[in-house]
């Protein structure tokens, strides 16, 4: 092996049960290295992440870390320079954001809350100028939206300099410029020196920062090359085989044949305002139409919407079903007028995770189909979920638990999909998908806005809100800053709309508010 | 910086509903009311009687509190209690030295609690379901050695701890104090106090920071047996001899007082200061109704609507929180 | 072990594939532990059997199944509420409060109905209150029940001025005293209670609530389940099904008193978890819960019958309860292959 | 080894629960006269003083067939209906202790009277106290049924003839050392000139003593009560406590076994009958009552003499 190599994988194998998680998976990490980790959704990158950060034993296989074999354990993969951010982020919810951050004290008396704090807002600081989360040094983990979650195990892996950085879908809810402030300070990191694994299913983030590709495809190595080498159709085939290739190919785009046949106005609401959180919003959600919302983290997507199911109330403004005035108590009356709410924090308020696959297809949805309070079994339906929707699990029984993050994800939308409502807002629906699945839901968004329902896509990917949208709003700072259609919009107005609240034409109107008081 | 600043206003909101805050008050108003009512319950005497009747349950608590942040529970800490003060007055009785057999006790304790932590550490048991089977098994091997004699009389030395000095204060409150002290800098100041709340928060999270179940599951276990032990002598020696099912029950007046204290039950989340509340809250409840002349068959009413007034006032911010987030992912 | 050839690795995963999937599957539904716990008793049965000439004799199985029938009723009841990822302490005295409430109605001189009637509404009530409190109120269920059984022993103890209530009617004693085929009534309405729960967990939509809720509370109210309502109703049930035992114990004991039902809590809790239904909620089953609560009371019955002394008998039983639960956890398997 | 099935000489007793040394003793007694009298003695009861749990016991006692069966009643009501199925089974049944229903029994070993034992212990109390002055009583469970019925005759004996006494609280100790403790320290608190206190139940009067003495108020406050002089010979030595009461628990538990074995040998207890080890004892044939004696005061004279 060259001297210079920082990380050496040989011939990794994992089973879990009957599934061969990884196979044979060889590769290796050079100082300074970005190296792009891809496949499909249950392709083994986060089991291999898992493996690596020691969380995990592989059967058989070595790793090797400047040339020294890397015993199993997490101290001694941290003791060897490794950081990790797992893919669910394994923070810890009742303790406050500073002690996530700051983690373990070097020595073993020497723990104390001050100091926790001072390296917590040093990291912070050290990653971004105003990081948001400085204001929230005390609050509990558990209080922060999913976003926000997401940039402590950023930060906590930051926080202590390591010589391998691994990131399993750090972006998945970060918006662009979140994004963006993770990616230029990864290039910063590795110029100095540091190896950094990257796991990601966004292509426009990977070709940005990677110097290699890392693809996996059932667990075994699809391919390792440099960007130059591989065309997008390469690429492709290498995730998901020859049947892959055109899936994952030019998206097919937005469809306007419904909004011909004159589309009614589903939801409609006028002037909703939430203190802290959004004002003086009124959207118009039209059946047969896709509207998406976008926006930067923390602009309030998530509140709004989940004040349209009334999980949250509006402080003023007022809310009409197909013309009806409404006010819902929550979730269940939401559904009760064909309404129905997708959340962005699956593990959390998505799915039961200790529950089986097949439960948590058809679960959702039982009341829908149960006849005087009693169940209709329907284990073929499950099945038709699993096969539909692509999801990869050792069959409807297995439990939630040992599905990838993806086909989780898979899991929670195939659900809503069987439900079959009028009315649908989605947070983040494609979250840690595969491209090919990616299209693939896209697909059946469509379908659904077709058969007439009308669809409200929160997204924080410019090329999905360009690529999906019949209709665009963006949020900034939480009030509405645009409203428009696809047809009439160009990614750079949408771009100049999300980052200052404005577009090109008319300069900046829209009542922008400082985040810092919420 | 900004950070401190804004989170100086952040702790003050956040203090407003701390839960040891709203229970302070619901004590306030129990004084304020007894004061009026009952003003005898604050003569020096009867404070003294106070502090000494929270004596044991305060030292047991705070190691439950351990378990119980490490989400656990404990239901064996009565049948513990009464083994080891079985054993002390025992060994004291034959005449062995209180060098002797004060390292004994704590043995003892220390023992019974490292096999609580084995069956769930080990052998990956419930640990109320653990705690269920060994309180039945101390409990009968106890009485099945005791034959149900009781001690009827302690040792001297044993006397001497529990005789009241220091105007009606005994040994009991110092060592309390003490407790409470020491239990402060190991829950902040040392990694293995932090691990205990982040295994509680999360085994999960925990084990991918190189936290093993082991060392927090053996840490709380333990500390609660030795705890429970030094509970157990100040235990006897101020009742002055010690029956084979003595403390049945006691181990729900712990834990209640350790939950009234605002410990979150599935772990991660407590604090001693709302323990020490509990305790006192209980207590000086116990000690009220009968000052008050409450009628005997009152006073477990009176008790009941009073925890459970302090467990609607202490999760109040819970009721007006935007959603319900007891629950932390399990995956 | 590196150096072992990835080639025959794979045929021998693929050969033995379909055998691993099988076990995982059935690990992965950790219900292996009623079997666990039926194996157990059985060997017992047999050794008490060969030990004691009076085991097997239809008198002593006739006389086991009332207390078993009366735990099993609260065990049932618990095994909803744990389910629901709760527990409920106040169980005994619920029992004691539906009791001196019915010794209450039968001082004056009410008929039958009357007395049943208003044993089970005690109970309800009390559980409605729980319910209230943990469902609506979205209290923990431990503090609450710790709170309420403090509460309910209390309003048990001022009701009957701790007396004991005797003199009820023959008709409520009927449940005592009336067999088919020398098989004891109480025993045949616990199997159709415990009917009637299986119906009600496995095959309705309140069941699948329940079970929902217990696996992930946030997630049951973000799918618009009626979470409040649901947990309303477990704890109500749990007061129904403490009623009953309640009307159960008076007939069999002739008599109400405050404290009745005391040892009932955590016999009920042992009984469920013995039965293998996780403690943190999510899964249950009337089954592996029969199972549970009918263990404890044959093993309980067959040392006493073999002459072992009190003490042992108690230790004995709560060491029955770890082994099984260790067994049940051993078989399931390492939590490696399920975190 | 194969158990004895339906043993012809087997006698089981019951008390209302085992591991207190009341109960031991008087199991030592029944053991000692039932081996002597070539009975097969098994003695077993709940691990706690809870009625249901008796009665769980003796429905599984019930398949060995016993040849007598005597049982300590926890409540007069609750074991009822389990001895009348024992006696239709054939099973001759005693109450000794506490009773049962008459009909559920065929013969009551009594130690003394309730109301001579209750109207006795307010003596004793009221003679210390001069007849005047508060008193409080610390009892073991609220519903422990034969405590209730000496309380009851306690009170009524201070109503008819101590009238300047004044009762003002009744509180449960639940048999437990530390409750009654806690119990007696707040009562004199709550109680300022409080001057006397009756312990009604084994557990009460030594956590009573010991919250006396440990107020610095030995010789202050009066106590009366019931408690075994292990117990209390520490209290009685030092002059905390001058007069406990109780009878001997070993020579009920002996004469119990006495009628156990005349029961098997179909004879009938008759008045002023002497049973060797217990004494003359008073019979009465009409509520089929054995009565052994009357309640014995233990003092620093004659504690030495007892040791049970
Ligand atoms: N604990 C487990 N038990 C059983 N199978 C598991 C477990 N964890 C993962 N698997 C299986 O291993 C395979 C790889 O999972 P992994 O999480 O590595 O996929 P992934 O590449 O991260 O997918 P995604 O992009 O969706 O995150 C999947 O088929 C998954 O079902
Ligand atoms: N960049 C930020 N600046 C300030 N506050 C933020 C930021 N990001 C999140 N927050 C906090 O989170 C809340 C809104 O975040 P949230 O993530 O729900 O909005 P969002 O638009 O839905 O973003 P996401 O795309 O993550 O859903 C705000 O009230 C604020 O407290
Ligand atoms: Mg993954
Ligand atoms: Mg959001």
């Amino acid at each position: 092996m060259p001297p210079s190599s920082l990380l050496e994988i040989n011939g990794i194998w994992k089973h879990y049960g009957a599934t061969a998680a990884l196979r044979d998976v060889s590769a290796s990490l050079q100082a300074g290295e970005i190296l792009a980790l891809m496949g499909h959704n249950g392709a083994g990158k986060s089991t291999l992440v898992k493996i690596l950060a020691g969380s995990t034993r592989q059967d058989f296989g070595e790793i090797i870390v400047q040339g020294k074999a890397l015993p199993g354990g997490v101290r001694e993969a941290r003791a060897a320079g490794i950081a990790v951010i797992y893919q669910d982020l394994s923070l810890f919810p009742k303790l406050t954001v500073a002690e996530n951050i700051a983690g373990e004290p070097a020595g073993r008396f020497s723990y104390s809350f001050r100091a926790s704090k001072r390296i917590a807002a040093a990291t912070l600081e050290r990653i971004e100028r105003h990081s948001p989360l400085l204001s929230c040094l005390d609050r509990n983990v558990e209080e922060l939206p999913l976003a926000m979650k997401q940039r402590v195990a950023i930060a906590r892996a930051l926080a202590y300099d390591s010589r391998i950085l691994i990131l399993d879908e750090p972006t998945a809810a970060l918006s662009l410029q979140d994004t963006d402030h993770l990616l230029t300070y990864l290039r910063k990191l590795a110029r100095g020196g540091v190896g950094v694994i990257f796991v990601s299913h966004r292509l426009s983030d990977v070709r940005r920062i990677s110097d290699r590709y890392l693809v996996l495809r059932d667990g075994a190595v699809a391919l390792s090359a440099t960007p130059a080498e591989v065309s997008g159709n390469a690429l492709a085939r290498a995730m998901f085989g020859e049947a892959g290739e055109n899936a994952a190919g030019q998206p097919g785009r937005a469809v306007g044949v419904t909004r011909s046949n004159a589309p009614r106005d589903a939801l409609t609401v006028r002037n909703a305002t939430r203190r802290g959180e959004f004002s003086n919003i009124s959207v118009t959600l039209r059946s047969g139409e896709i509207t998406v919302l976008t926006g930067l983290t923390g602009s309030g997507r998530t509140e709004f919407a989940e004040s349209l199911v009334g999980l949250r109330h509006f402080d003023c403004g007022e809310m009409r079903i197909s013309g009806k005035l409404l006010s819902l108590s929550g979730p269940r009356s939401a559904m009760s007028h064909g309404l129905v709410y997708v959340p962005e924090d699956r593990l959390r308020s998505g799915l039961f995770v200790r529950r089986s696959t097949a439960e948590n297809l058809v679960g959702a949805t039982e009341h829908l189909r149960a006849r005087f309070g009693f169940l209709i079994r329907e284990t073929d339906r499950a099945a038709a979920g699993v096969s539909d929707f692509g999801i990869r699990c050792q069959g409807p029984h297995a439990t939630l638990e040992t599905l990838s993050g993806g086909n989780q994800q898979k899991v929670l939308l195939a659900r809503w999909h069987m439900a079959g409502a009028r009315i649908l807002v989605l947070d983040e629906p494609t979250a840690g998908v595969d491209i090919s699945a990616k299209t693939e839901i896209h697909k059946r968004l469509r379908e659904w806005a077709a058969a007439g329902a009308a669809l409200l896509v929160i997204s924080s990917e410019t090329d999905e809100v360009l690529d999906l949208a019949n209709r665009i709003l963006v949020f900034h700072a939480g009030s509405l800053v645009l409203d428009n259609l696809r047809t009439e919009m160009n990614r750079e107005q949408l771009m100049a709309a999300m980052l200052h609240g404005s577009t090109p034409a008319e300069q900046a109107s829209a009542p922008a508010r400082a985040r810092s008081e919420s | 910086m900004t950070p401190l600043r804004s989170s100086a206003s952040e702790r003050l909101r956040l203090s407003i509903h701390r839960h040891e805050t709203k229970l302070a008050s619901l004590l306030l108003v129990l004084g304020i009311a007894l004061a009026i009512t009952a003003p005898r319950f604050f003569s020096s005497v009867n404070l003294a009687l106070l502090a000494r009747s929270m004596g044991v349950l305060l030292i047991i608590s705070v190691g439950m509190l351990n378990v119980i942040l490490a989400g656990g529970i404990d239901v064996s800490a009565g049948a513990t209690l009464a083994v080891v003060s079985v054993v002390l007055v025992r060994l004291g009785n034959r005449g062995l030295p209180a060098s002797v057999v004060l390292p004994i006790g704590l043995l003892t304790g220390a023992t019974l609690g490292a096999v609580n932590a084995a069956l769930i550490a080990e052998l990956r048991i419930p640990p109320i379901v653990a705690t269920l089977g060994t309180a039945g098994l101390f409990r009968g091997l106890l009485l099945e050695w005791t034959q149900g004699e009781w001690e009827s009389s302690i040792p001297p030395w044993l006397n001497a701890i529990g005789s009241p000095r220091w105007g009606g204060l005994d040994a009991s409150v110092l060592a309390a104090a003490l407790t409470v002290l020491a239990a402060t800098w190991i829950l902040h100041r040392t990694q293995i106090g932090r691990a205990l709340f982040r295994f509680g928060d999360s085994p999960i999270a925990a084990a991918r920071i190189g936290i093993s179940p082991r060392q927090p599951i053996y840490f709380a276990y333990i500390s609660l047996g030795i705890l429970t032990a030094i509970g157990a002598v100040f235990y006897a020696a101020q009742l002055g001899a010690v029956q084979g099912n003595a403390a049945n029950g006691y181990e729900l007046t712990v834990i209640a007082a350790v939950v009234l204290g605002g410990a979150d039950i599935l772990g991660g989340r407590g604090s001693l200061l709302g323990t020490f509340l509990g305790v006192l809250l209980l207590c000086s409840l116990q000690q009220a109704l009968v000052l008050l002349h409450v009628a005997t068959f009152w006073q477990n009413i009176a008790t009941g609507l009073i925890v459970l007034l302090g467990v609607i006032l202490s999760s109040a911010p819970r009721l007006h929180r935007k959603l319900l987030l007891q629950q932390s992912p399990s995956a | 072990m590196t150096s072992s050839s990835p080639a025959s690795l794979e045929k021998l995963v693929n050969s033995q594939s379909k055998f691993t999937k099988r076990i995982m599957e059935l690990r992965l539904s950790g219900n292996l532990q009623p079997g666990v716990v039926t194996l157990l008793v059985l060997f017992f049965c047999i050794y008490a059997s060969y030990r004691s000439g009076d085991f097997w004799s239809a008198l002593n199985w006739q006389l086991l199944v009332q207390p078993l029938a009366e735990a099993g009723l609260v065990s049932l009841g618990m095994m909803f509420v744990i389910a629901s990822g709760g527990i409920d302490l106040s169980v005994g005295a619920i029992v004691g409060v539906a009791a001196v409430t019915a010794g209450i109605a039968a001082q004056h001189k009410l008929p039958v109905q009357a007395i049943e009637a208003a044993a089970l509404a005690a109970g309800m009530l009390c559980g409605a209150f729980n319910g209230l409190l943990i469902g609506v109120l979205r209290l923990s269920s431990i503090l609450v029940t710790l709170g309420s059984m403090i509460l309910f022993s209390g309003v048990a103890l001022a009701l009957s001025n701790g007396n004991s209530f005797a003199g009820f009617p023959d008709g409520l004693l009927w449940w005592n005293d009336a067999a088919l085929l020398g098989i004891p009534v109480e025993f045949f309405l616990f199997l159709a209670i415990a009917a009637v729960a299986a119906v009600l967990l496995h095959y309705t939509l309140w069941g699948h609530y329940v079970i929902a809720i217990g696996s992930n509370r946030v997630a049951a109210r973000y799918s618009g389940y009626p979470v409040a309502l649901t947990l309303f109703g477990v704890y109500t049930l749990q007061g129904l099904l403490c009623g009953t035992t309640g009307i159960l114990l008076v007939a069999r004991l002739a008599s109400a008193r405050a404290d009745m039902g005391q040892g009932l809590m955590l016999m009920a809790i042992a009984a469920v978890v013995l039965g293998g239904a996780p403690i943190v909620g999510g899964a249950a089953s009337v089954i592996a819960t029969l199972v549970g609560v009918a263990a404890f009371y044959i093993v309980q019955d067959g040392l006493l019958l073999l002459d072992v002394p009190p003490f042992v008998q108690y230790a004995l039983t709560s060491a029955m309860l770890l082994v099984a639960v260790a067994a049940g956890n051993l078989l399931r398997g390492s939590r490696e292959d399920r975190q | 080894s194969r158990l004895p099935r339906n043993s012809k000489t087997l006698f089981v007793m019951v008390p209302k629960l085992v591991g207190i040394p009341y109960f031991n003793s008087a199991r030592d007694g029944a053991s000692q006269e039932a081996s002597r009298l070539g009975l097969h003695f098994f003695y077993t009861g709940p691990t706690a003083a809870d009625a249901s749990l008796q009665v769980d016991v003796i429905a599984g006692l019930l398949a060995r067939h016993p040849a007598v069966l005597a049982v300590s009643c926890d409540d007069a009501n609750a074991l009822t209906p389990v001895l009348r199925r024992a006696r239709r089974y054939g099973i001759p049944v005693l109450t000794w202790d506490a009773d049962a229903q008459p009909d559920a029994r065929d013969w009551f070993v009594s130690q003394v009277e309730d109301e001579t034992l209750g109207r006795h212990v307010m003596d004793v109390l009221a003679e210390q106290l001069g007849g005047r002055g508060q008193y409080a009583i610390i009892t073991g469970s609220l519903t422990a049924s034969n405590l209730n019925a000496w309380l009851f005759w306690m009170k009524k004996q201070q109503q008819e003839k101590y009238p300047e006494m004044q009762l003002v609280a009744v509180v449960p100790g639940n048999d437990d050392q530390q409750q009654s403790f806690v119990q007696a320290q707040s009562l004199l608190q709550a109680y300022p000139n409080l001057r006397g206190f009756i312990g009604n139940s084994s557990a009460a009067p030594p956590a009573i003593a010991r919250a006396i003495e440990q107020a610095g108020l030995s010789g202050q406050i009066a106590m009366a009560g019931l408690s075994t002089p292990n117990l209390m010979r520490h209290y009685i030595e030092n002059k905390t406590v001058k007069t406990i009461t109780l009878w001997d628990p070993g020579k009920l538990g002996k004469l119990t076994a006495a009628v156990a074995a005349m029961m098997l040998r179909h004879e009938t207890p008759h008045d002023g009958m002497d049973v060797p080890g217990v004494g003359q004892i008073r019979v009465f044939p009409e509520t089929r009552k054995i009565v052994m004696g009357s309640p014995l005061d233990f003092t620093r004279e004659n504690i030495s003499q007892y040791w049970f």
